[in-house]
């Protein structure tokens, strides 16, 4: 966590794969001026990404969020300077 | 953390040697030059080695004729997952060190896609911590594939090969 | 016989490799010449390849240092079965071809003793053929280990180390 | 099996490893004149090979018989010309 990053750092947003391609973008600086900046499902919510979530507090189904190059919960409060990335379905090996 | 049963007494550090490959590589290639750099800081060669590799099938998962495979990855998140994830096997098992070579970038039909390598003294747990690690790298790091036709046209994989 | 779940249409013979290795061996030279062997004979290189390679510890099983080990075996019947076992394991498990080369005579600490290799079109046969097979040699072949030490006395050794 | 083989051809018993050397001799000629020349259990007792048997149709503990270089089981008939292998517990790979 870079909670002590300066405020206007914002959150970078980060998108790959089939989430990049559906979107049209693959990297977002999200301005984030108060000290407590969301959480993942509320960027993902906020920036209209798809899938729709099924409800306000339900995650889109498959996609997983990673903060700071982890994973991460959805409802992880996130910080000015984190990089925050959505990620499709794996299909490494 | 319990030890597992039978597991030798105070244990050292796994060595992991974890590599993204951007070209094209041989997998016994890197086995050897990893046989050289064990042999270089272990005692004794491992009693046990249990190796896999993977490589390109020649056809999507639909069937149809495969032209190239493109495995897109986080980098930096991707490094540090397969670190993770072969450390905590390896601690797991008690496995001795532990090799991790995967591809990246765009990969030809009957190119090796990853080698996983795992030494330790005995069979059991040298099969079952490099078995494990092949699921989880297959599940937990973050990779991509998308399968590019004869036609030009390509499409993400949804998920893994079945076991 | 049941196919197995998932198992792909008419199946081609397993292509076998065993071998008793009368000096020590390389593994990673033996794999390589087995991949040339493939590549002349299968239409496209195996999507998954399961290895493993067993080695002489240092120390008999109840941790004296070891001088060297002998293996006898039973000439002819012990081929037999090497041949009978992969055959069936790899008849089992749908994999393409598999290698089988193991030692006899005496074998110093940190030679190779065992060499098992599968392929096959997917990791899970892939590596539980290997495996299977692994196990089914050192209980269903004809092999005898004698741990000699460095005085010169030596003992046959009871039943297989654990898993 | 070797059943057309001539009867003076007998039966080649073969002892191994810690069998071998537990008995003296690894490898002995045994008469067979008559087309039924007995079962390994039946030699086993004749040679009077270690360990003892518990009982008169008891196999020796952890030992397995081969004929002509294949496992077989303890009362399986021989046949003059087989080969009969007695086989100490396997430790191999």
């Amino acid at each position: 966590m870079a909670a002590s990053a300066p405020v206007e750092a914002g959150i970078r947003v980060r998108l790959f794969a089939a989430l990049r391609e559906t979107a049209g973008w693959g990297e977002r600086l999200i301005a984030a001026t108060t000290p407590c900046a969301g959480t993942p499902l509320a960027l993902w919510q906020q920036l209209g990404l798809e899938p729709r979530c099924q409800g306000p507090d339900i995650p889109p189904g498959g996609i997983r969020a990673a903060i700071n190059k982890q994973f991460a919960s959805w409802d992880t409060p996130l910080a000015a300077g984190d990089e925050l990335a959505f990620l499709p379905p794996i299909s490494g090996g | 953390m319990a030890t597992p049963p039978g597991a030798t007494a105070p244990q050292a550090e796994p060595r992991l040697s974890i590599r993204l490959e951007p070209e094209p590589f041989e997998p016994l290639r890197a086995l050897a030059a990893w046989h050289a750099e064990l042999a270089a800081v272990l005692e004794d060669p491992p009693a046990a080695e249990s190796l896999f590799i993977g490589r390109v099938r020649p056809h999507t998962a639909g069937g149809e004729p495969l032209a190239a495979l493109e495995l897109e990855h986080y980098p930096g998140m991707t490094e540090a997952q397969l670190h993770a994830l072969a450390y905590a096997a390896a601690q797991r098992h008690g496995a001795a060190a532990v090799l991790v070579h995967h591809r990246v970038g765009r990969v030809q039909p009957g190119e090796s896609i990853v080698l996983v390598a795992v030494a330790a003294d005995r069979r059991g747990p040298a099969q079952r911590c490099s078995q494990e690690l092949l699921e989880a790298l297959k599940h937990e790091a973050p990779f991509w594939k998308r399968e590019w036709l004869g036609d030009g046209s390509g499409h993400w994989v949804q998920g893994n090969t079945p076991l």
